[in-house]
């Protein structure tokens, strides 16, 4: 689905992506895992187009075949079936939850003017809250927002940075289940930057482990093992 | 000069024939043989001294030429004028250099004339006077209904005594409603003034001031049971009165709102929606403005249909410099708001300059249609102006457009999303440089729309948007920025507590007034009128 | 150094809120040099207009008029319009010794050994004009509306003295109204002016309103219904130049009091606008009383330099006295000892071309004063530049030189 | 921001001292006032380095801009505050000045009345309005130099930092004082002579202010002013204050929870930076020799904003560079191109914005940032030289 | 109070002369004591007839569903939400309604916000010199020296945090869970009587999260703390005593274990599988 190849990046002088290479494959849930401040949010937002690369190739299979996404402009890949759900929420404050849910339409290929009922019949509490304004809602809700906008995309690719952060335990599940069910049925792709090992042992096919800027072990989810977390996660 | 009404219509009158009538037996072939006579009467119009003229003017009445309307109306317009080789000529448009002239006797056209050839019999303001008189008094026979009501209203406190039974027959005969009762007031007005009880219980309840003044002096007339019916009546005019000026004061309060709001409403979409300093919204505002002006000047003659031709192209005019702005300057300040103020008054110093070096650093004259002009009379004590009318109307409909765009369309979501999240709504396939041209024109083609109106109401000049840049600012932002209801509500208080303050306080202290009071509501209110409320604002 | 040209300053607004009425007169200036040169310039030398810019800004007049007579060293100065531009300027132009003749009506109440006032003072417009509303009008009631600032305020303190004192006007019918400048929302004053008319006596509006002002003001006057045969309006600051922004059709009748009008019927004042016209290339240019101003203003100063065969400041200063020059409109204009000059007082009425119709007009010229006998402080103050008086504000009560004495006795103190 | 945090361990006033940035920009400001002064007082007059006396005039006037600049960057720059109103400021402590010359003037007005200044004769006022007595004395209208614009913003700012007042809010409500203020002074009836304002004056503390010496003088004082103001700013955000400027000015809220009485720390920096203003105003009226209420107008006060945002906000010396550079156009411009120097004025600030995001001083910023870098070009010691620059 | 008074007690009139302010009166017992609190916004109750007693020196958790009203009963305790209704009290002498953010700041109350908030134009470092405990008046502010021991302090906390290699960086750069650990370095500098910390855990990886709960048990005892969290295995390891909000009330109130295996709980907040994220 996206291939990722020697991605370089930088903040002014600062080289926070080094040489990285990464494959996502279709139909899987993919999870990055690594130390504060690795650059696991810098390489999604690398995919996405909000910071610039330097070098590198970021290689997406859409319907329409292959597609070089460097080259593409940032509402272009949300256009192409990326939904981005990024770290610490981005919600709209000032807009309703209804018109948050809304600015999605904008990414569909089939023109739909109303919210998929889906999203609300996973999160309830955006429909109760419909009329709220996004900035009012609780943390957690926020962050319900945030993935229920992304799904109004219905995206190929997901994109999730720690969908998981500050929402309540029986949500973080269902929210879990979703996804599965999204990968399973439909065949969507996941990529996710997850710090949580229970939720991505749960959910994820595979994992990647950064560290300053590279992948330093990847591999079924299966095989991540308490040597290897030690050995990158540790402090 | 008060009584020359009556005095010329008793002549008038003595005479014993009436225009209407002389004009049907009037045939063309003793016009030739008129031709002298009249040349007689014009000859005598053209001397020195205002006395002299005001006594051929009346020669000019008495006569039974059938042309001396137009003649009289002609020296009123200041149009008859006369040749070097003594002609009496008609001027038809006196603009430029030369102008187009005809004959005044024979009507023929005698093709364009230098202006240092012609001499203009003028008149001054007593004779102008007695001019409209005269030919109020030629009207009050005419078969035009229309001006019969002139005359008579000009009638109101120029009756006396002697005129008094022919207007009782004129009364008698006349069939159209309005000026069988302006006359009977005219004839009321004089009765009350000699005291009579009939004219102050006529003008019971009249609003017109020449009633009031008949009644005040009425009431100190020497019979008690008159005067104090007199002043029993003015008193209930006086309270009649108040409510009028409470009604008009708000007519002007919300008039001088609506171009308050009308000027801010386009800076509520490019300042409080996008959050550009837009120093130059006044400039476009002007440009607008100056629109109106240039189809005026393609379409000669017809400054209503240039008026109304105006509304789309001053729109389009500004929205395209917007959208030159934005594209230009603008887009390269993604956020950094500040420093939009520093470029866009970059922006207003080159604009203004363009159009003093390109145009003129003169004001323009930008005509008002007929249609626009003159008042809405309510009653005689109160009269709507038009031009003002059309432009609270207009200010409401732009209100409404804008708040219909802003509310149902997705325009209006998208705007809102990239404001408060840039990357994010781009994140969302919302195409965020095609959103900030589309919003920028729109801001600023509404800025050309109030430039239109604009040009109704004060100068069309390279300092028009200086005059309103700082009001509108202030209107924005005291009704909430980015609130368009906020800006609608603003707009309007603060023109009708600027309009309920100004008679006691004068105009310099009731907009001091109006400052302060926005300095301490805003005390109350930290976030203006309509704050955005709850966590998401306080960030 | 004798082939150099001879410099004039040009101190107008060409930017900036006066921009509008100061441009003319700027091209004005640089017309009359051009044709002067034509002529074979002054005492053999070429004219040359040296042309700044203070924007509308009066410490930047001051710093601008140094520049000219500092840096630049023009032999003269045409400038300024408002009152304040030139009181930013005078001390500039009296410590560097320079020449500066001033175009428009103003207040009164200075006289300055540098300055040459070609405008009109109070008792040469103002005065004149109200006598003829009582006199040939035979108005009664007067209300006397005008921008904030000294000049109006000055001259309807003068018009309310002379109204009441000479005229035996009443109180309750002189009504007194002022507006910010560039005002532009008039309905409740024009409102309060109909009211005012409706009482019952004739009633005129004497106009000292300010240049941006006065559309919405005239707009607003016809929109209300007031029109000229039932509330006349005179104007002090009104002419040609302000009419072109103007739809004229609703005012005809209105008036203006000012010492010239375009309509002025005179060859000279024809040549005068086929010149401009020309110049400007403009058909339709206008022109007006401070371009007056300037054409007899410039004429008196080359009149004096031929008189005194120099540039020389102080030498043109007492040459320039008595000079006397035709003015456009068929008489001559003379140079007073107070440098005020002589002018005749036209009313013209308002017609819908955007011209004047002249009406009434003082029967010879009158001397610009340049202390007003109305005003309480400055009745007993004269003027006269001549030796050996040579003094801008002599009291003859004490008989003594006013404050400039004081100063130089001062300054003398300080150098000893 | 490169705060010396560690090094600041001295006396808070002469920490500025300590900085490459004060000791280069009081340099230069002082070998220009020591050259200019050279040249125009050693130089003879017909020698093409002569100084003119309307030159020095002309730099003291920028020098009091430059206070002005300084002022409103301490504000705008360390504290977030957008005003739109120091013009009022500046015009009060001019006023105070100005008030005080015509006290000087005596007897010497053109009525020659010993105590009212010739506008109140004019208008026919027997006595001098209570506000005008002291300003015949020099130290008292010193004070009230400083006074009057801090009281005004003391209790302005009172008001609006009680309250909240913040952004946009706060830099209308300083728009709407300045223009109150202007149309009440330019009516009459307030007694600062309208419209007119106060001219004509004659000297300074005895000092004939038509004198090519007094006008060093004040040049040289404003100078001075300037340098100690600078000095004075500077001491103020180098200082753990300054720092909870920022903090304030980035986020308010967060700086409340951490103990900080935001509103208080606001109202020092502005009634601080409103005296300044007033300084400001008063060394530039007896420089120009008037003092009008177009001071007061909203127009001149954005455009004090601008000079800032051109030099560079946040830098205190950017405030000073933009407010010569943009002076210095201006007169440049308006004497040799005066039919279009609104054109190039108006170039220049959109260019300036568009191409140097950071005004002017940026600018230099990312020379000396360039230079550092042509420096330490080897690519592996990136993290490194990032650290060191620190 | 006599204008002489208004002389002499001129803490009143000039701000920046008032003592520091008065020490925390703990004889009670308690140190936080909120009443029948009810906040409601535009007729949604966030906070419905809340009643919560903090012990000096307590660790606390609160847990509970999105939207039940955690985050603005911290609010209500800084001051940056008014109650509708309700009595807060700190200690048994300062009634916090009455008090504004930074006066309650000043009596000791920390917090960290659940969205990382730090001053992103200033220095790591000086984002921590800033919240150090200190005279927080203008002019101690202005004269404030560094101190060695200031700096020793600030090295201690930029440690503990992780942040040494980046204590020049403006904060703006740091990623979402330095942020975090900035806010919690803060928090620490600030040295406060009672600490509010808003989901401390999220974003950060298991060792980290150990790190968290060994340093606020750490603090638990000399100073009090209040913890809210979702994450259940972070709860577990440093709770002793749990309160469960829901609908802007109390729940449920009791031991880990307590709570985990009321039904309620597990309906509204915890759900089936429970056993999974402990
Ligand atoms: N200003 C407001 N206007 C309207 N509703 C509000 C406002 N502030 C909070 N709320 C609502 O109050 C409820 C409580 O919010 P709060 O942030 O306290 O929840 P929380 O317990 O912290 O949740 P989370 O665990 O998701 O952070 C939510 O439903 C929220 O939508
Ligand atoms: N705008 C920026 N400018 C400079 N450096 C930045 C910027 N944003 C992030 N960084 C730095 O880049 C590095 C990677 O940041 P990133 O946000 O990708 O980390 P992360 O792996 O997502 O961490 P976390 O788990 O805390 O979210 C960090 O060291 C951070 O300080
Ligand atoms: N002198 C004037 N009109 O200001
Ligand atoms: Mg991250
Ligand atoms: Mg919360």
């Amino acid at each position: 689905m996206l291939a990722i190849e020697k991605l370089n990046q930088f903040y002014g002088e600062s080289h926070t992506l080094w040489d990285l290479d990464l494959e996502v494959p279709a139909g899987q849930c993919t999870c990055v895992m690594g130390r504060n401040g690795v650059g696991k949010t810098t390489l999604l937002k690398a995919v996405m187009g909000e910071v610039a690369v330097k070098s590198g190739e970021l290689r997406y299979t859409a319907e329409a075949g292959e597609i070089e996404l460097t080259k593409k402009a940032v509402e272009a890949r949300s256009r192409l079936g990326i939904g981005y759900v990024p770290q610490g929420r981005q919600i709209f404050p000032l807009l309703t939850v209804e018109e948050n849910l809304r600015t999605g339409l904008a990414a569909r290929s089939d023109g739909l003017k109303k919210i998929p009922e889906r999203v609300y019949e996973l999160f309830p509490v955006l429909k109760e809250m419909k009329h709220r304004r996004g900035g009012d809602l609780s943390g957690g809700q926020q962050q319900q927002l945030a993935i229920g906008r992304a799904l109004v995309i219905e995206p190929k690719l997901l994109i999730l940075d720690e969908p998981g952060e500050g929402i309540q335990p029986n949500i973080v599940a269902q929210i879990g289940q979703v996804i599965r069910q999204l990968i399973n049925e439909d065949g969507l792709t996941v990529l996710l930057v997850e710090q949580k090992l229970p939720f991505a042992r749960k959910y994820a096919d595979r994992f990647v482990i950064m560290d300053r800027g590279r992948p330093v072990a990847k591999g079924e989810i299966s095989e991540l093992s308490n040597e290897l977390i030690k050995q990158h996660l540790t402090v | 000069m008060r009584r020359f009404l009556s005095l010329a219509l008793l002549c008038f009158l003595l005479l014993g024939i009436t225009l209407n009538a002389q004009a049907q037996s009037t045939d063309a072939a003793s016009s030739s043989t008129n031709d002298a006579a009249a040349l007689e009467l014009l000859e005598a119009l053209d001397v020195e001294s205002y006395t002299a003229k005001g006594e051929a003017i009346t020669a000019i009445l008495q006569s039974d030429d059938e042309r001396a309307r137009d003649w009289l109306q002609a020296l009123l317009d200041g149009r008859l004028q006369r040749t070097e080789d003594g002609r009496f000529v008609l001027v038809l448009e006196n603009r430029g250099r030369d102008w187009p002239v005809a004959d005044v006797l024979t009507g023929e056209a005698l093709g364009e004339m230098s202006r240092r050839d012609l001499e203009r019999i003028g008149i001054n303001n007593n004779l102008r006077n007695q001019l409209r008189s005269a030919i109020a008094v030629v009207d009050l026979y005419s078969l035009n209904v229309e001006r019969r009501r002139t005359s008579a209203e000009r009638l109101l406190g120029e009756v006396d005594g002697e005129l008094v039974p022919t207007l009782d027959d004129l009364i008698a005969q006349e069939e159209d409603e309005q000026v069988r009762y302006r006359l009977t007031q005219a004839v009321a007005i004089y009765r009350a003034e000699a005291g009579e009880m009939a004219g102050v219980e006529a003008l019971d309840g009249s609003l017109h001031p020449r009633s009031r003044v008949a009644l005040s002096r009425a009431a100190n007339g020497d019979d008690p049971v008159v005067a104090n019916a007199a002043a029993a009546s003015l008193s209930g005019i006086e309270q009649q009165l108040k409510i009028n000026r409470g009604l008009e004061t708000l007519y002007f309060g919300l008039s001088l709102g609506s171009v308050l709001v009308l000027a801010a409403i386009g800076l509520a979409i490019t300042f409080g929606v996008m959050g550009v300093i837009n120093m130059a919204h006044g400039e476009l505002m002007m440009l607008g403005a100056y629109t109106t002006w240039a189809m005026q000047q393609l379409l000669p003659g017809q400054p209503g249909l240039a008026l109304i031709l105006s509304i789309p192209a001053g729109f389009m005019v500004a929205a395209l410099a917007g959208v030159a702005i934005e594209r230009g300057v603008i887009q390269f300040l993604k956020g950094r708001p500040l420093e939009t103020l520093l470029a866009t008054f970059g922006i207003s110093l080159i604009l203004q300059q363009l159009v003093r070096t390109v145009i003129s650093p003169l004001n323009r004259t930008v005509i008002t249609p007929e249609w626009m002009s003159g008042s809405l009379v309510v009653n005689d004590a109160l009269s709507l102006t038009l031009n003002r009318m059309y432009v609270l109307g207009f200010a409401l409909v732009v209100f409404a457009g804008l708040m219909l765009i802003m509310r149902r369309t997705r325009l209006g979501l998208e705007v809102r999303a990239v404001t408060q999240n840039r990357a994010m709504a781009r994140s969302m396939g919302i195409r965020a440089t095609r959103v900030d041209i589309m919003t920028f024109a729109l801001g600023s083609g509404v800025a050309g729309l109030a430039g239109v109106a604009l040009s109704q109401l004060t100068n069309v000049g390279p300092n028009l948007g200086q005059n309103y840049i700082i009001d509108s600012f202030m209107v924005v932002v005291f009704g909430g920025v980015g609130n368009l209801w906020g800006t609608l509500v603003a707009g309007l208080s603060l023109g009708v507590i600027n309009q309920v303050l100004e008679p006691w306080a004068g105009a310099v202290l009731a907009k001091i007034i109006v400052l302060v009071f926005i300095i301490l509501f805003i005390q109350k209110r930290p976030r203006g009128l309509f704050p955005q409320k709850g966590r998401a604002a306080e960030g | 150094q004798d082939d150099d040209p001879i410099k004039v300053g040009i101190l107008h607004s060409l930017s900036g809120t006066m921009a509008i009425s100061e441009t003319v007169l700027k091209d004005t200036v640089e017309m009359l040099i051009e044709q002067q040169n034509e002529a074979g310039g002054l005492l053999g030398r070429q004219l040359e207009a040296v042309v700044v810019d203070p924007a509308s800004n009066w410490p930047l007049f001051a710093e601008r008029a140094r520049e000219l007579l500092a840096q630049e060293e023009v032999d003269v100065i045409f400038g300024n319009w408002t009152s304040v531009s030139r009181k930013a300027v005078l001390p500039v132009v009296e410590e560097l010794n320079g020449l500066l003749f001033y175009p428009v009506q103003y207040e009164g109440e200075e006289s300055s050994e540098n300055v040459f006032y070609t405008g009109a003072a109070p008792n040469q417009q103002a005065i004149p004009a109200v006598e003829y509303l009582i006199n040939e009008v035979g108005i009664e009631r007067f209300a006397l509306v005008g921008t904030d600032y000294v000049y109006p305020r000055t001259t309807n303190r003068i018009l309310e003295a002379f109204l009441k004192d000479e005229h035996g006007i009443a109180e309750e019918d002189i009504m007194v109204n002022y507006t910010p400048f560039g005002h532009s929302d008039w309905q409740n004053i024009v409102a309060e002016i109909r009211r005012f008319g409706e009482e019952g006596k004739p009633t005129a509006v004497i106009s000292t309103v300010n240049g941006d002002a006065n559309v919405p003001f005239y707009t607003e006057l016809s929109n209300q219904g007031i029109d000229a045969a039932d509330i006349p309006v005179i104007a002090f600051s009104v002419g040609e130049q302000e009419l072109t922004g103007i739809d004229t059709g609703p005012l005809v009748g209105h008036l203006a009091a000012w010492n010239y009008f375009m309509s002025v019927d005179n060859d000279d004042n024809y040549d005068f606008i086929d010149a401009w016209i020309e110049y400007t290339g403009d058909d339709m240019a206008v022109t007006n009383d401070p371009m007056e101003a300037h054409y007899i203003g410039f004429n008196m100063w080359a009149e004096a330099v031929r008189k005194a065969g120099t540039t020389d400041v102080d030498t043109v200063k007492d040459a320039i006295i008595g000079v006397t020059v035709p003015n456009l409109s068929g008489g001559y204009a003379a140079m007073m000892p107070n440098h005020h000059i002589t002018k005749p007082v036209l009313i013209g009425e308002i017609q819908d071309n955007g011209q004047f119709d002249i009406v009434w007009q003082t029967p010879s010229t009158v001397a610009g004063d340049a202390w007003s006998d109305y005003l309480p402080g400055s009745r007993d103050l004269i003027a006269d530049w001549r030796k050996p008086m040579e003094c801008g504000n002599f009291n003859v009560v004490n008989g003594s030189c006013g404050g400039s004495t004081a100063a130089e006795e001062a300054e003398a103190a300080l150098a000893e | 921001m490169s705060l010396t945090t560690e090094s600041s361990t001295n006396f808070w006033l002469t920490r500025p001292f300590s900085e490459r940035s004060t000791q280069i920009f009081l340099g230069v400001l002082l070998a220009a006032l020591a050259l200019v002064t050279l040249l125009h007082v050693a130089v003879p007059p017909d020698n093409p380095l002569h100084v003119g006396a309307y030159t020095v005039n002309l730099f003291g006037k920028y020098l009091s801009y430059a206070l002005l600049a300084v002022a409103v960057d301490l504000v705008w720059g360390y504290l977030g505050i957008l005003s739109l109103g120091h013009g009022a400021f500046f015009a009060i402590g001019g006023y105070a000045m100005g008030m005080y010359l015509m006290r000087q003037i005596g007897d010497r007005g053109t009525y020659g009345h010993p105590v009212l200044p010739d506008f109140m004769v004019f208008l026919n006022w027997d006595s001098l309005p209570w506000f005008w007595h002291g300003f015949d004395m020099a130290w008292f209208a010193f004070a009230m130099v400083l006074l009057a614009p801090g009281l005004l913003a003391l209790v302005f700012g009172f008001l609006a930092f009680r309250s909240r007042v913040t952004g946009v809010y706060l830099s209308i409500i300083t728009q709407a004082l300045t223009f109150a203020l202007m149309l009440a002074f330019f009516r009459n009836e307030m007694g600062f002579g309208g419209n007119n304002g106060l001219t004509d004056f004659r000297e300074i503390v005895g000092f004939d202010l038509r004198s090519d010496a007094t006008r060093l003088g004040l040049f040289l004082a404003t100078g001075v002013a300037l340098a100690l103001g600078y000095i004075l700013c500077r001491a103020i955000v180098t200082s753990k204050l300054g720092r909870v400027s920022v903090a304030t000015r980035d986020a308010e809220a967060r700086t409340r929870f951490l103990g900080y009485r935001v509103e208080r720390f606001q109202l020092f920096v502005f009634v601080v930076s409103a005296m300044l203003a007033g300084l400001a105003g008063a060394l530039y009226v007896p420089q120009v020799g008037i003092i009008n209420p177009s001071e007061f107008s909203p127009i001149f006060s954005i455009e004090i904003v601008l000079w800032v945002a051109l030099g560079g906000r946040a830098t205190l010396y950017g405030a000073v560079i933009g407010a010569i550079l943009v002076n210095y156009a201006k007169t440049i411009f308006t004497g040799v191109m005066p039919d279009a120097w609104l054109f190039a004025l108006g170039a220049m600030f959109v260019l300036v914005t568009v191409f140097l995001p950071k005004g002017v001083a940026g600018l230099f910023r990312y020379l000396k940032r360039r230079k550092r870098e042509e420096q330490t070009t080897d690519p592996d010691h990136q993290h490194t030289s990032k650290e060191a620059s620190a | 109070m006599s204008f002489l008074q208004s002389l002499t007690q001129r803490d009143r009139v000039f701000d920046f002369m008032a003592p520091q302010a008065s020490p925390v009166d703990v004889r009670h017992g308690p140190i936080l004591y909120m009443e029948d609190v009810t906040v409601s916004f535009d007729g949604f109750k966030a906070i419905n007839n809340l009643n919560l007693t903090i012990n000096d020196g307590e660790l606390r958790c609160i847990i509970g569903p999105n939207g039940a009203g955690k985050t603005t009963m911290m609010d209500i305790i800084t001051g940056k939400t008014r109650p509708t209704s309700g009595s807060v009290w700190f200690g048994s002498r300062h009634n916090l309604l009455h008090m504004n953010e930074p006066d309650i700041a000043s009596l000791g109350i920390g917090r960290k916000f659940q969205k990382p908030t730090v001053f992103e134009a200033l220095s790591v470092f000086e984002n921590l010199e800033l919240a150090m405990a200190a005279d927080k008046r203008i002019f101690p502010t202005l004269t404030a020296r560094m101190t060695g021991e200031i700096k020793d302090r600030i090295d201690d906390v930029l440690e503990t945090i992780g942040l040494t290699a980046l204590r020049h960086q403006p904060a703006g750069i740091l990623s979402h869970g330095q942020k975090q650990w900035l806010e919690i370095g803060m928090l620490l500098m600030q040295r406060p009587r009672l600490l509010l910390v808003d989901e401390p855990v999220a974003g950060m990886t298991e060792q980290e999260m150990e790190r968290t709960a060994e340093l606020l048990t750490g603090l638990a005892g000399k100073q009090s703390v209040v913890v809210v969290e979702h994450d259940m295995g972070f709860v577990r390891s440093i709770a002793r005593q749990v309160t469960v909000l829901h609908q802007g009330s109390v729940l449920a109130e009791g031991t880990m274990d307590q709570v985990s295996s009321d039904p309620k709980v597990i309906e509204v907040y915890l759900g089936a599988d429970d056993e999974e994220a402990a």
